[in-house]
């Protein structure tokens, strides 16, 4: 299918088979069909295989530091509020290196679209432990096996309450697609953390093992019960996968920070100084 | 009568050593003296021994003594803490029984005397009042400051402690300290700006529109600045959750086409190498405020040196161009961070503005300057379609997009990237880009600002930054003809051009505020040689006094 | 009363009145009353008003860096597991600079005892907004009040499986001893947030609000119910003081690294170069 | 007969270069040549174009050269990425049609061949002794080591597949590129290691027991290195959260009396500064691995550079002493990795061991060498009740204790502070301690060792870390004797000691994996003139025929 973000890719440097091949046709597409458009959008991402994604689409592009995407994305959505800003990156790079931006970027709530590619390994460097890898994983670095408990992403989401909680499969397409448009039209900070296989780096949770292993949540779930999707997250093997969390409305960082210095709606790059009242306050200092 | 006087008010934290300052610096002011005020003090918000430094002259006065003409020891610690700072002829105000000294004492008890109004701290106001006369200053000057500043019973009060200090100096034969006003002062506009409230002011006249800023002494101060004018001048504020994300989001917001900054001290800014060098390699604009404090970590943390000169230099993996400023004084502050944004958007490049705590928190008198109306336009381009981000040009510089603003697309990438921004391998694409990047140092030493030259002398005493008025009233002291006193307010990177003074110099003394002597190691690695260095990293900045000191010892060796 | 862990100190910077000198006293009464030897225990610190502890304590004592207590007692643990090991700061401190280290310190659980000054503010930079501030607090910052959420690092510790989640308030001297005697018994990561007025800086949630906001956990409150607890977490005004939360015991990080490493239980200094091994080591790469 | 041969294999990443080069390297060292091999690879996991270069000889070999005798290209693209390293007397083993050359192709099918034999890997296998043959090399000695590596049906197919490349190159005459490997090099013990491994080696000699890192190429090498001996050493090992941590926890670990060393390259080093000032102030060692790469930012990730150098000199904010060792190859990376660990721990302070992907991933001929056996006796003191962490001693190193080990306190601070380590604004206290600390530099300059010095020309020419090899050997074939190639292994700080032999010079050439020539600005700062510099950041190392080229230019100018 072709959509207004595709671009022509000589040379694209993931793995063949690999889950993010679905991922970028998925975010495509949902964008497309969200009617949005490629010059009032913005994907900020990080460094790994994931954070490779904005390379392959046509759209605008801040390919930053691993793990940093997110506070860049928020000073993107601030600025400009007009944009539809979305961060994207691995679960390296977004759980490990990002991780106090993580969970800052979910309290302050911007209007950002959190993508986050889960494949429970670094890729990129070649497949150490990430902090959402499973107990015992072996790579070369965690020889023995992982000892620490993954980072559950969905559960301390909702302990910061983000206005909007999914997780989805890159291998379920149709499920992922509809996901990701509901984030595309919340207003407020969403995670979305897609399950993705790393067919080269991770042969425990492949394929097989995520569609072994994920549910699409019942259509009576209701994700406005914090403790009860709070509960919902805790559960694994199998993961439910869906809407798990939405907070009730609140307000967002762009807004807040716009009312707070009265700056209006106008985008930064449109900023005028007032050098009257620039000059009325230098004379209080007389 | 003396050409300037120096007043001293020691005192604990809590104690209001500020509303002395506030109505003695606003006091001599309007008495028409010039007016210069600076601090020290020690890192707990209760407690602990701090000192204000108030300097008055009817000639233009920015710099501190270490010796004082008048003393006031709020408490018997206040004395001992600056005791070294006195001499027979300081005039000291003070409890009896306090301490013991070789000055001239004068004994009082204020203290008892505010009580007996009612509230013990307008003893401050009485103090105030006492100097005010001792100076031989109009004590009505200081009763229209007090109404303004205090209402109802507050004021009441204040009134009468005001009325107690001038009868105290009235007995006291007043005018022990007279200098003579230079009466046009009166007239005159004046500006009394610290070095924070230059840069702050200095940053919206550049438009800035964001600030995100993790706390950190003594850079602080801008910080609350701008929140305080935010609704004024539409600045966003925002307190990051660590210096990595404060610099990150300024990043974001200028890829968009706002002006940021963000304001850290060196602990903080060490943990922005990494953006610093995004900000390089993808060419996007970024300015910070950088007030020093000692290190080496947490260090002293409310006090004063030069000592991240080379980090601001060299910070940052791999290999890019940026401009580090240190303006000397409130007026420089505003300019050169006027000048900070214009200059990170016209050659894309993080800027950085450096101070320190002795210049951030010291009061300067500013003479009332035309402000130059110029809207900063933003060095931003509407794209079209076939829109290339880094684009090879024939000037060096690829014209900067930002996204929702045109037809084209923006792509910024922290890899080496082809002209459109994508991630690249091709080695020769890296040799043009990184060719590209590194060559706008010529560019930028084009705009080098030159040293601030004072007299012909053969022998160069050069400082940078903050140290700038110190140095160059030394000098002025010394009043020998060989020397020379060199100002530099643009520190990197440095010029031929800027240079070229130097080169004249037989001798070169250079005079920092930190152990190693950064400057003059980056004078040296340009083939300056340089013959002597006055160096100071206990914490303080240099007086004037002590520098005329150590420079009259040096320059009799120099024959 | 005095204990071995006092000090004789000239200037204490603290204010007169701040909730630190009831933290510190029923730190050093816990840590004598246990039987605790000065000489086998150490506080690593950060920088802030609270982070200023250990300098008042007869003890060993790291203070380094705001924000980075965390990981450096992880070091000091791992290196030598027969030490007692404290890492210790204010909220800003530990939530806010030292967001991803208190995340991740909380999935390593190594044996630490993690006491957050929580007093919602920054004490020693005078004044701005904390993560744990609450929202609509004003301060020379935030000039038209915190605009986002408080974090709540006793919900966030939950979802992150912490070993032993604990929060206490400093003007109830006897419950916040017997809550830091708790926290040195146990094995593994312990969080206790102490609620400790600001007098200086944080006019709001001042000594008595604290009082009227909090009670102390009945008696049948069962701390393993990982869900309940999380929901207990989100109650606030009042906020319940007391063992919030218990994970079933799980393995600790010094023992993992000790097990995977072969290292057994000698201290790191201890350590002895097996250079035979060496030589047959090396051998294998001729 | 030729001195040495150069063989390049390229092929996309996933396609069994390292298997070549592991059969390859492996069965030249047995056959008695001194073997070197290193790669270039793009930042991907699977496909683009990658290349293995191995060069063997009959006299040691430590140095690539740019040109090759013998390409291997697995497909098309390897041909096309890599075709300027050919020229006309280059033999190219390649499938028709692929593309064409003016070279000596020798066509072939390795694939058919391979698909025949059931499976389409061991083409790889049939290449390697193919190569072998042409070579003159004895095929028994790759089936023993086919034996080792392989078992049952895989074991099978590649002897098979030994046995074409065999026949294949007996059909084209073997011994097309013989050179008379060197007989007694058979009953040599020596190894063959990477920089990586040289590394790993020395830290686990130098008493290295615990390692917390943020993976990051090209630095991950030791990393696993140390994670897979961890088992025979008692490395305990923790991937940290980020650098911060990573660095945080060595601190804590050296404090409480481990030896810990963490691991990166230039973006998570920066995240460092912070750490680094603090190991400073509080004098507690580190060790930090930093393996370069070109920035700025992410640059290009797993490509070689030597862009880092000042910040490793200048990183962390304010003043205090460090040292920075940059190794030439597999032994010095051994010998200084465990120098680094003593250093640290006997002046209490930072030590950086600076390498870069060229080394890293670089395979060199060791001798073996008489491991010496001494325990690292940490420099620690048994703490009596007295104890104070920052004694003022005549040496002025004060005696470092370990919590729990003896019966006084440690007491570490980040803030400047007493003898006792507690918290202190006295500005006596300060310069006591601060000077102490940057005293140090000169106990360590006496450690400085001296550059390796070859020639006596008047011409130098200068490298430091990982061109040691490349320019040793230009400089060796130009055969010029106004020539003398100097390496620094000790970069920071410099001594006069180490400068001597620069003092000599008439001229000097500085070659550096750079663009700004960042080495030779520090010699700059030392007075030295540097007249010419050979400059290069694409990406790539040096070459000894390159450098030639370059170097005779230069030096035909020189007159
Ligand atoms: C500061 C810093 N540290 C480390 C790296 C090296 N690095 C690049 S990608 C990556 C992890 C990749 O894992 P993840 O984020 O899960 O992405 P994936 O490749 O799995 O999609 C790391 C550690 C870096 N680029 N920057
Ligand atoms: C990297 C870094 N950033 C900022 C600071 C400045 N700083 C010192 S203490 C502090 C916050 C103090 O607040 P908190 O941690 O809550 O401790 P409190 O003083 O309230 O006890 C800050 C921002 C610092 N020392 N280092
Ligand atoms: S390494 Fe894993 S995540 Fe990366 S491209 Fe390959 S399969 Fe995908
Ligand atoms: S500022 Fe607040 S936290 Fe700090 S000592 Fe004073 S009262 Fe305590
Ligand atoms: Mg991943
Ligand atoms: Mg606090």
């Amino acid at each position: 299918m072709s959509t207004r973000f595709d671009r022509i890719v000589e040379d694209n440097a993931w793995c063949p088979g690999c889950g993010n091949f679905s991922i970028l046709s998925q975010l495509k597409e949902a964008l497309d069909e969200m009617g949005l458009d490629p010059l009032q959008s913005v994907v900020v991402s990080g460094i790994g295989q994931a954070a490779k994604t904005p390379q392959y689409m046509h759209i605008h592009m801040f390919n930053g530091l691993h793990g940093r995407a997110l506070p860049v994305a928020q000073g993107v959505k601030v600025s400009n509020p007009s944009l539809t800003v979305i961060a994207e990156g691995g679960d390296g790079d977004m759980y490990g290196e990002g991780g106090n931006h993580f969970i800052s970027a979910i309290r302050r709530n911007a209007g950002i679209i959190n993508i986050v590619h889960n494949n429970m390994v670094y890729g990129l460097t070649k497949g150490q432990a990430s902090p959402t890898s499973q107990r015992g994983f072996k790579t070369p670095v965690q020889t023995q096996g992982v000892h620490v408990e993954p980072f559950n992403p969905i559960a301390t989401a909702i302990s910061l309450d983000a206005s909007l909680v999914i997780r989805t499969f890159s291998g379920n397409k149709e499920h992922c697609k509809e996901m990701l448009k509901i984030a595309i039209a919340h207003k407020g900070y969403v995670l979305i953390d897609i399950f993705q296989p790393c067919v080269t780096f991770n042969k425990t949770n492949t394929f097989k093992w995520f569609k072994e292993n994920v549910y699409v949540l019942q259509n009576d779930y209701n994700p406005e019960d914090k403790v009860k999707a709070f509960e919902k997250s805790l559960e694994s093997h199998p993961f439910a996968i869906g809407v798990l969390y939405k907070s009730p409305q609140k307000a967002v960082l762009e807004d807040a920070l716009r009312d707070e210095s009265q700056s209006g709606d106008i985008p930064l790059y449109s900023h005028v100084v007032d050098y009257k009242r620039l000059n009325e306050e230098m004379d209080k200092y007389i | 009568m003396r050409d300037s006087v120096s007043i001293l008010i020691g005192g604990k934290a809590g104690q209001g050593i500020a509303s002395i300052e506030t109505l003695l610096t606003k006091g001599f002011k309007r008495s028409g003296f010039y007016t210069f005020s600076t601090k020290e003090f020690m890192s707990r918000v209760r407690g602990g021994s701090n000192t204000t430094l108030i300097r008055i002259s009817d000639k233009p006065v920015n710099a501190p003594d270490f010796k004082v003409d008048i003393f006031v020891p709020l408490d018997a610690n206040a004395f001992f803490h600056a005791q070294e700072r006195i001499d027979k002829e300081t005039f000291v105000l003070a409890k009896k029984g306090d301490f013991e000294c070789d000055c001239i004492r004068y004994d009082y008890d204020l203290e008892s005397l505010a009580k007996e109004l009612g509230n013990p701290i307008v003893s401050n106001t009485i103090a105030a009042a006492l100097v005010f006369g001792l100076l031989g200053c109009d004590g009505e000057v200081l009763k229209e400051i007090v109404g303004e500043l205090y209402r109802d019973e507050l004021l009441e009060v204040n009134l009468k402690a005001l009325e107690i200090g001038v009868d105290l100096a009235r007995e006291n034969g007043n005018c022990r300290y007279c200098i003579t006003p230079n009466p046009s002062m009166k007239e005159k506009n004046d500006l009394f700006l610290s070095g924070t409230e230059g840069v702050g002011f200095g940053a919206i006249a550049a438009g800035c529109n964001f600030i995100s800023s993790y706390p950190m002494s003594p850079s602080t101060g801008v910080l609350t600045f701008l929140a305080k004018q935010s609704r004024n001048f539409g600045v966003c504020v925002e307190q990051a959750e660590d210096e990595i994300a404060a610099f990150q989001m300024g990043l974001g917001v200028w890829y968009s086409g706002g002006r940021a900054i963000t304001t850290t001290s060196g602990g903080g800014f060490s943990l922005m190498g990494e953006g610093m060098s995004l900000s390089g390699i993808t060419e996007t604009p970024m300015v910070v405020y950088l007030a020093q404090r000692p290190g080496p970590a947490t260090g002293l943390p409310t006090r004063t040196e030069q000592g991240d000169l080379e980090l601001a230099i060299y910070i940052g993996h791999g290999e890019f161009p940026r401009i580090v400023l240190a303006p000397g004084d409130p007026k420089e502050c505003f300019d050169l961070a006027r000048e900070a944004f214009e200059l990170a958007d016209a050659y894309q490049i993080p800027v950085i503005l450096m101070s320190d705590q002795y210049l951030a928190d010291s009061y300067f008198h500013v003479d009332r300057f035309e402000l130059e109306e110029k809207q900063p336009i933003a060095h931003v381009v509407k794209t079209d379609s076939e829109y290339k981000r880094y684009l090879l040009t024939e000037e060096g510089i690829s014209p900067r997009g930002i996204p929702g603003y045109g037809e084209g697309l923006v792509l910024v990438d922290s890899d080496e990237h082809t002209q459109e921004g994508l991630i690249t391998e091709s080695m020769s694409v890296r040799n043009e880009q990184n060719g590209k990047r590194l060559s706008k140092r010529i560019l930028i030493e084009k705009e080098a600002i030159l040293p601030e030259v004072e007299g012909t002398g053969e022998i160069a005493v050069i400082g940078w930054g903050s140290t700038k008025h110190i140095i160059k009233e030394a000098v002025e002291r010394i009043a020998d003809e060989r020397l020379t006193s060199i100002h530099f307010s643009w520190v990197y990177p440095l010029s031929e051009s800027q240079l070229a003074p130097l080169q004249k110099a037989k001798q070169i003394i250079v005079v920092e505020n930190n152990a190693t002597g950064q400057f003059a190691k980056l004078l040296r690695l340009h083939g300056i040689s340089v013959q002597h260095q006055i160096l100071k990293s206990d914490g303080l900045s240099f007086f004037v006094d002590e520098l005329v000191g150590k420079l009259s010892v040096l320059i009799k060796e120099i024959r």
